[in-house]
């Protein structure tokens, strides 16, 4: 019995890794992955009785081909970017900050204070200024609180900021229906739009935010990349034993690190209160902390690559929105869709590291003798 | 009768002073509707009613579908601002928004969009805008919950309880018209009745209806109603063996030994009528409501299996009597006290042989007084 | 077939992307006997007996054993052939006892009767005379307590083919004894065993037959008796090398480290450190003597400010000259770094600590230098030192932007041991800096460090091997449980006199 | 009475979240991180509903007791089949597990409501299971011994699947305590490439960890969907599971990846997120009542951390994959 189990067979499959791969080959890959997935989604829309081609068509010029659609795939693609920014260095650094939702908020709150009641106070500029600092301090502040623990105690980030997602949606929650609630909205508890001069400028149509999110995501890269902090964040994030035989001061990195993350979210906050939503609610974050977490990945942290994934993701997302309008596929199909892209995507990259190995024939047939 | 002194648009919806240009119309193939809603029709729910009202709308005055664009899933934020503009680019004449947190940008699309008429359902805020092509639009749901409310008094009679429940999303008139309507309908049979309210602070959290539900049946209330989207509450009544009064939809499917009515809302008569408007060329009426008169809001099939005997003819009367004027949902005598949206209370007296005009001065509603009898937790 | 034959591998050839690891590599072993696999570090020892164990798979060649072909593709195949393997990185839970460690994987009744396998563990322990607690948590053991384990888990399921891969690298000599007399003891039992270690005098002493790796490949076999150090380092490297090492007189020894009772008391309140005192003179090399866990660690990392001291403690550190004297204790690690004072510490576990293991060559360079940047980093000097340091110690990799986790064991400890000493620090404190090395490379580290001395460096060289400690040093300090037990001159003492001082029969009263 | 209906309320709502938890616990225990857990609870809410449905609509006379277990079996299918994708994901293909958790949850939960949207336009209005089933899910299993005393309702007041998930918790501290395969999983878990030394077949045991695992949090769908005191009762209701699933991944380091302790960190929340039902606080104001349950959380990971144990940690290899040719 043991003897035939030790027969010299070869596995029929095995795995090894790939040496490195030519550039245009690794994109090739993840072309053909997005392609199988369509592909697989194609099978899901004629089982709906759609013409795939019509409903992917329709999503491409859903989300780019007319101003208002583009200007819509915009007001996606800005905090979603801004958002997977915000997660980049936490992220580099191995702290798991799955509480971008909530830091979001958390800005959007502090740029909304000053939005509705300070506006009279303040010039334009002075006033958009200052919702943006808000914005990035609170955000920075709120993300503070578990890097302060984990830091100190080592406590456990991920579940820590997820909570704190919640709390800051009660926070809002708590707003809306008692001290910000609109005394227009006849009791209704929601808050009012924020007013004119609270509103970000249009540069080509869209929000100025846009140039915003690019220009960060320029810094970003630069700053992961080429400064002492961003080689800080690395070492730690590898291994703190390391850093702190390099002298590292760990903790403060930790601290440092995350508010910073924070900020950009709280900034993303102030971005979607002030260049679009134009008030606050309990989903003004929208998801996008989280979906930021899928681009960031997917992206490997690199800032240059999140703004291809995020423009792929937005024009998605919008796209799949269309559809729900000309094809009456409900919410759900598209998530479905969604969902099949994003697992494609990222079962792709095995195929990038890993090489397939059968077995040969021959090998197989002296087994067989 | 009672009532506040403003001007008082006809619940029918004859036109306001000032609203749109009696111009052009527009001929009816080329017409296309835009819809906003806040969630698509698979909730059963607010949506699939409004949606029943479209594809009524568009049977009636012989439209074809294309003319139709809806939006589903639209959410209360920028996302609201970007649908509206698809719309307009579209090429739409007239849209609709359903729900309460569109009307801030869609009043933003109407200061910018002159040409198109925008409807806006539950909110109250096309007057005080001053813009003649935006306008509200609700219906007089109330008098059926008044008459949903009689559903369940006859049962709290029959079963010799005495307390309702409710289920309710938030603490603003809307809400609050609602359950007061049906606690009284219920008193209107039952005169010791009184009811329970807990607010879920979300119009569709169906584990959290189904918790509040279940504390308000904890409580000892024997029939329990909603003003939430999901059947979560009929369900748990069911599995508790009380009894329900639904709304929005039927929900004797989900709930066969349980649910017993439901007050639901038929927006088609609406749509008809703004849609029309644009046909003809003829303004919308700012604040529009209309409710069992004109068929604008109706009771969904009783459950005859469940149903006190007697229920049926019981609220066929009522009906009659409310269509006919004999009968007013907020008759005295009624003392109560509210919160303002400013924030004082004021306290509200009707003496006996009068009563109070709901959805008179706008369409949305403004009772907001918790009468005694009600019972608002927290 | 030869019946005694226990493994033959014939033309083995493994690649790793673009690295070639092995290439057509052939070994047999017998039963009853030890094989020694030698070759330098990357010469492909590891991934050799990885496909032995089942973790590597190989691309082509054969592999027999006991005569017959087999294809071994996972521990679990290698177990169910009876080989078993102890890894250079121990393969152990830290969370799970040591029996618990030691049943992992096995079958047996469903329910988990952990007094029994306690017992059954125990029993097997004593057989071959182990001493091992297999109730306690690998988290509190020694480095040579988790081989126990390791070897134990081996023997339990009833191995007959036995790899070990560099078992003495962080075993005391005394300790590497005893598993000598345990490896002879199953070699008289009809085992089979491969052993791969970098220090001759264990091959020598211990097999009986040896096999030379070079760059992957085959040089050959040759039985032990007829070999000598020479020999095998000239087949291991390819050419004649001299195994010199030179000790240079110090000269002008000025006191540049002032040691003074320093005390340290670790997490678990032990006292590890007990009154150190002694002093460190440039241009000389200061060797510490001491059995592993004497509080070698404690002392320089006390000294590099990595861990707090007692109060009373000072060092004075005179980095200039007799009149600029700066005290240590109290100062944060990186101050004292910028003083001048290097630490170059080679950890048990190797990419734990000094470097970081999915970092390139360049940018692990950079740990030490990237503080100096204000804000932007600069990258070319780390690439450059990456560079000399591949150039100067032979590292074997494909490029410097390789992750430092994939070269082998031996190369990942010439990178960090040559970053530590290009910093050319005033004060140079290097602890095992030449563990897991082969023996050429050994012997230019030596070289290195007596070229700093020869500047004027004050170096502190924490030692295992005795023979190496007194050919290179100047004097050397011997610890024994945290405290000196006595300094002594290099050029004259004797092994025994330092094995006595290290386990304590013999003790200074006062020293200098 | 009002304590009483409260613990029992707290119970009830207990219950969904302790199936997610344990099988996220397992799931976990093999250094799987699956974040797809809300997606999962999809996907096993709807097949179990659809699965009772079909079954009572094609058999003339449907069995309560048939129809209950193919709720079960079919949800443990479907949310195991989730766990499926994201094994094939994350342990063959080596995915990072963080992102393939979020995208299993978006698929998931697109999943469970479309298919529960066609369900219902299929029944033409609402798909519900006959009252028969209902009543299944929600009736107390020991009728008589609930209404005996208080504490017979204190113990026996809940239907059968509260028995299962504590009955499952104690099976699966007993199985990872207890059990040479519980040990094999457990070092799984703790380090990949030592559990792959010792012989222990790593992939197997990660998927079928799992993908187990992802059929239990399903069966929390399904309560959710079926159970109607804490759950939607029988029928199909857009968007019900919302939450749960991520609830249940807090759960699981508020239970320090504990099965048994899992018991009492459900129950704490479930109490928690029913206590201001029960105990209106009228200074309080809801918005904030309703984050008490997440700032506990928050409270407990603080101190937790702060006597910081070596038992309680997370999984050494958590969120890990493994490539055994990788250095
Ligand atoms: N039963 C209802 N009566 C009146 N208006 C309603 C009703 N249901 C929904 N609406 C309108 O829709 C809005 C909220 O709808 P919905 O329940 O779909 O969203 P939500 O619960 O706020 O969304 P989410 O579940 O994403 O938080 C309200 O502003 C209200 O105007
Ligand atoms: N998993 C792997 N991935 C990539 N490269 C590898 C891997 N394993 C080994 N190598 C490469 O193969 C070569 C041989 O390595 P191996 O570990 O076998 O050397 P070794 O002889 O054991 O050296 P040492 O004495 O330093 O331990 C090295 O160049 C190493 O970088
Ligand atoms: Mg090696
Ligand atoms: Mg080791």
């Amino acid at each position: 019995m043991n003897n035939t189990r030790h027969e010299p067979s070869e596995p029929f499959l095995r795995i090894a890794k790939r040496g490195e791969m030519v550039t245009w080959k690794t994109w090739a890959i993840r072309i053909a992955a997005i392609l199988l997935a369509l592909l697989t989604g194609a099978i899901l829309l004629l089982l709906l009785g759609h013409n795939p081609v019509a409903v992917y068509l329709d999503m491409v010029t859903g989300s780019v081909a007319t101003k208002t659609s583009r200007v819509a795939t915009m007001k996606i693609f800005i905090p979603l970017l801004g958002a997977a920014l915000a997660i980049a260095p936490a992220f580099k650094m191995r702290f798991w900050n799955i509480g971008a939702e909530g830091q979001i908020l958390v800005g959007a709150i502090a740029a909304t204070y000053f939005a509705l009641f300070q506006y009279q106070n303040l010039p334009r500029p002075l006033l958009l200024f200052v919702m943006f600092l808000a914005a990035a301090v609170a955000g920075g502040i709120w993300a503070l609180i578990p890097a302060f623990f984990k830091a100190r105690f080592d406590t456990n980030e991920t579940l820590f900021t997820l909570m704190l997602n919640y709390v800051a949606v009660g926070i809002v929650k708590y707003l809306r229906m008692g001290p910000w609630r609109s005394p227009a909205s006849a009791g209704f508890p929601k808050i009012s739009m924020i007013d004119q001069s609270a509103r970000l400028p249009l540069v080509f149509g869209v929000n100025i935010g846009w140039i915003l999110v690019l220009v960060l995501a320029v810094l970003m890269y630069v700053y992961i990349r080429h400064t002492k902090q961003g080689y800080e964040i690395s070492v730690v994030g590898e291994s703190v034993q390391t850093a702190k035989y390099a002298g590292m001061n760990v903790g403060q990195i930790i601290v440092r690190t995350v508010f910073f993350s924070g900020a950009i979210a709280g900034i993303v906050g102030f971005l979607i209160v002030s260049g679009s939503a134009f008030t606050l609610s309990d989903n003004t974050s929208g998801g996008y902390g989280f979906t930021a977490i899928t681009v960031a990945w997917l992206a490997k942290l690199n800032p240059m690559v999140m703004i291809l994934i995020t423009a792929f993701l937005a024009i998605l997302t919008k796209g799949a929105n269309t559809i729900q309008t000309n094809f009456k596929i409900p919410a759900s199909a598209s998530s479905v869709l969604i969902g099949l892209i994003l697992f494609f995507m990222l079962g792709c990259e095995f195929f990038i590291n890993y090489r397939l190995i059968f077995r040969k024939g021959k090998k197989r047939e002296v087994a067989h003798l | 009768g009672g009532g506040k002194d403003t001007p008082q648009p006809s619940p029918t919806g004859s036109a306001s002073p000032s609203p749109s240009e009696p111009g052009n119309g527009i001929a009816k193939e080329d017409l296309k509707i835009g819809f906003v809603h806040i969630s698509d029709p698979s909730d059963k729910g607010y949506t699939f009613n409004h949606d029943l009202g479209t594809w009524k709308m568009v049977e009636a005055l012989g439209l074809s579908e294309d003319q139709i664009i809806n939006k589903y899933n639209v959410g209360e934020d920028e996302g609201c601002a970007t649908a509206i503009d698809e719309l307009i680019e579209a090429g739409c004449q007239i849209i609709f928004a359903t729900s309460f947190g569109h009307g801030s940008y869609m009043e933003e699309a109407a200061a910018a969009n002159p040409d198109i008429e925008f409807c806006h359902a539950t909110g109250a805020g096309a007057a005080a805008s001053g813009l003649s092509n935006f306008h509200n639009y609700f219906t007089a749901i109330y008098e059926a919950r008044f008459l949903g409310g009689i559903a369940a008094g006859m049962k709290l009679k029959e079963l010799g309880e005495t307390k309702l429940g409710y289920v309710a999303a938030y603490p603003y008139a809307e809400v609050i018209s609602g359950y007061t309507a049906f606690y009284l309908g219920a008193k209107s049979v039952l005169p010791e009745v009184t009811m329970d309210v807990i607010y879920t602070n979300s119009w569709h959290d169906p584990v959290l209806e189904a918790r509040a539900a279940q504390t308000l049946i904890d409580g000892g209330c024997k029939v329990i109603s909603q003003h939430s989207d999901s059947t979560a509450p009929a369900t748990t009544a069911a599995s508790n063996g009380v009894y329900q009064v639904g709304y929005n939809a039927d929900m004797i499917d989900a709930a066969p030994t349980a649910s017993l009515i439901s007050a639901r809302s038929d927006w088609s008569v609406y749509l008809i009528y703004a849609v029309t408007q644009v046909i003809n060329g003829e303004p919308i009426a700012t604040d529009w409501c209309a409710g069992l008169a004109d068929g604008a809001v109706f009771m969904s099939p009783l459950n005859t299996d469940i149903a006190t005997p007697g229920t049926a003819e019981a609220i066929e009367n009522a009906e009659k009597n409310l269509i006919d004027g004999n009968l007013h949902v907020f008759a005295g005598p009624l003392t109560g006290a509210g919160v303002t949206f400013s924030g004082e209370t004021e306290t509200i007296n009707i003496p006996e042989g009068e009563w109070f005009e709901e959805s008179k001065t706008q369409s949305a509603p403004y009772w907001f007084y918790i009468i005694e009898g009600i019972n608002v937790q927290s | 077939m030869n019946p005694e034959i226990a493994i033959e591998m014939r033309d083995i050839t493994k690649t790793f992307g673009n690295v070639v690891a092995n290439n057509k590599v052939c070994l047999d072993v017998f039963r009853g006997e030890i094989l020694a696999l030698l070759g330098e570090n990357g010469s492909g020892k590891t991934t050799l007996m990885n496909m032995l164990s089942g973790i590597y798979y190989p691309d082509s060649g054969h592999i027999y054993i006991g005569g017959q072909e087999v294809s071994i593709r996972s521990p679990k195949d290698a177990i169910e052939l009876g080989i078993g393997m102890v890894h250079q990185h121990f393969k152990l839970v830290d969370n799970l006892t040591a029996a618990e460690n030691i049943i992992l994987g096995l079958k047996g009744e469903g329910r988990l009767n952990r007094k029994k396998v306690a017992e059954e563990v125990l029993e097997i322990s004593r057989k071959y005379g182990f001493d091992l607690n297999p109730n306690k948590k690998i988290y509190d053991m020694s480095v040579s307590e988790k081989q126990t384990v390791e070897i134990i888990k081996v023997l339990y399921r009833g191995a007959n083919i036995l790899i070990l891969d560099e078992p003495t690298a962080v075993l005391t000599v005394q300790e590497a004894e005893k598993l000598f007399d345990i490896l002879r003891a199953m070699k008289q039992d009809g085992k089979a065993i491969i052993i791969i270690t970098h220090k001759m005098n264990e091959v020598l002493s211990l097999s009986d037959r040896v096999t030379v790796l070079r760059k992957g490949e085959t040089v050959g076999t040759v039985v032990t008796k007829e070999a000598s150090v020479t020999s095998l380092t000239e087949m291991m490297v390819g050419r004649a090398v001299t195994l010199n090492i030179e000790r240079p007189e110090p000269i002008d020894p000025d006191p540049r480290l002032i040691v003074n009772k320093i005390s340290c008391i670790n997490k678990d309140g032990v006292k590890v450190l007990d009154d150190v005192s002694f002093i460190a003179y440039s241009g000389e090399i200061l060797g510490i003597a001491g059995i592993s866990g004497s509080g070698q660690k404690e002392l320089l990392e006390g000294i590099a400010g990595l861990v707090p001291l007692s109060a009373d403690s000072s060092i004075t550190y005179y980095p200039e000259g007799p009149d600029k004297p700066v005290e240590l204790v109290g100062k944060r690690p990186l101050d004292i770094r910028k003083l001048g004072v290097a630490l170059s510490f080679v950890p048990e576990d190797r990419l734990g600590m000094g470097l970081v293991g999915s970092m390139d060559l360049a940018d692990n360079m950079m740990l030490r230098s990237y503080k100096d940047a204000r804000f932007f980093t600069d990258r070319k000097g780390p690439r450059q030192l990456a560079e000399s340091v591949v150039r100067q110690l032979e590292v074997v990799t494909p490029n410097i932007t390789t992750p430092v986790s994939r070269l082998s064991g031996g190369n990942v400890q010439k990178v960090l041991v040559g970053r530590e000493i290009a910093l050319a620090p005033k004060v140079l404190m290097t602890a095992y800096a030449v563990r897991g090395l082969d023996i050429n490379t050994s012997y230019t580290i030596y070289s290195l460090l007596n070229e700093q001395k020869k500047n004027g460096v004050a170096v502190i060289y924490v030692g295992e091997d005795l023979d190496v400690l007194l050919q290179l040093c100047d004097r050397i300090l011997v610890l024994c449980a945290g405290r000196v037990s006595g300094i002594l001159d290099a050029r004259t003492a004797t092994r025994e006199e330092i094995g006595l001082r290290m386990m304590g029969a013999k003790e200074d009263e006062g020293h200098e | 009475m009002n304590l009483l209906n409260f613990f029992i309320a707290s119970v009830l709502s207990a219950c969904p979240l302790l199936f997610g938890t344990l099988g996220e616990t397992l799931t976990e225990r093999s250094g799987n991180l699956n974040l797809g857990v809300e997606g999962m609870m999809f996907m096993g809410g709807i097949a179990g509903l659809a699965g009772s449905y079909y079954y009572e609509t094609l058999v003339e006379t449907p069995v309560v007791w048939v129809s209950v277990l193919i709720a079960i079996v079919c949800s443990f299918l479907c949310a195991g089949f989730g766990a499926l994708i994201y094994s094939v994901l994350t342990i063959t293909f080596r995915a990072n597990q963080n992102v393939t958790g979020l995208a299993l949850t978006i698929f998931g939960t697109g999943f469970g409501n479309f298919f529960g949207e066609l369900l219902s336009n299929s029944a033409g209005g609402y798909a519900a299971v006959g009252g028969a089933t209902k009543e299944a899910f929600n009736a107390p299993i020991f009728p008589s011994l609930a209404s005996s005393s208080v504490i017979g309702k204190l113990l026996f007041s809940y239907n059968f699947l509260v028995y299962i998930a504590i009955a499952l918790a104690l099976f699966l501290t007993y199985f990872i305590n207890h059990t040479r395969k519980g040990l094999n999983l457990w070092a799984v878990g703790e380090r990949h490439a030592a559990a792959d030394a010792a012989g222990i077949n790593v992939t197997r045991y990660k998927y079928l960890a799992t993908c187990i695992g992802g059929g239990i949090t399903g069966l929390g769908g399904m309560y959710i969907v079926m159970n109607s005191a804490s759950g939607v009762g029988g029928v199909w209701v857009h968007n019900c599971i919302s939450g749960y699933g991520w609830l249940s991944v807090a759960l699981v380091i508020f239970a320090m990846w504990h099965p048994s302790r899992a018991i009492f960190a459900a129950f704490v929340f479930g109490a928690l997120s029913v206590a201001r039902f029960y105990f209106p606080v009228s200074f309080l104001p809801d918005a904030i009542y309703e984050v008490v349950p997440y700032i506990a959380t928050v409270v407990v990971l603080i101190s937790v951390s702060v006597r910081s144990r070596r038992r309680l940690q997370p999984p050494a290899s958590l969120g890990l994959a493994y490539f055994r040719e990788e250095r």
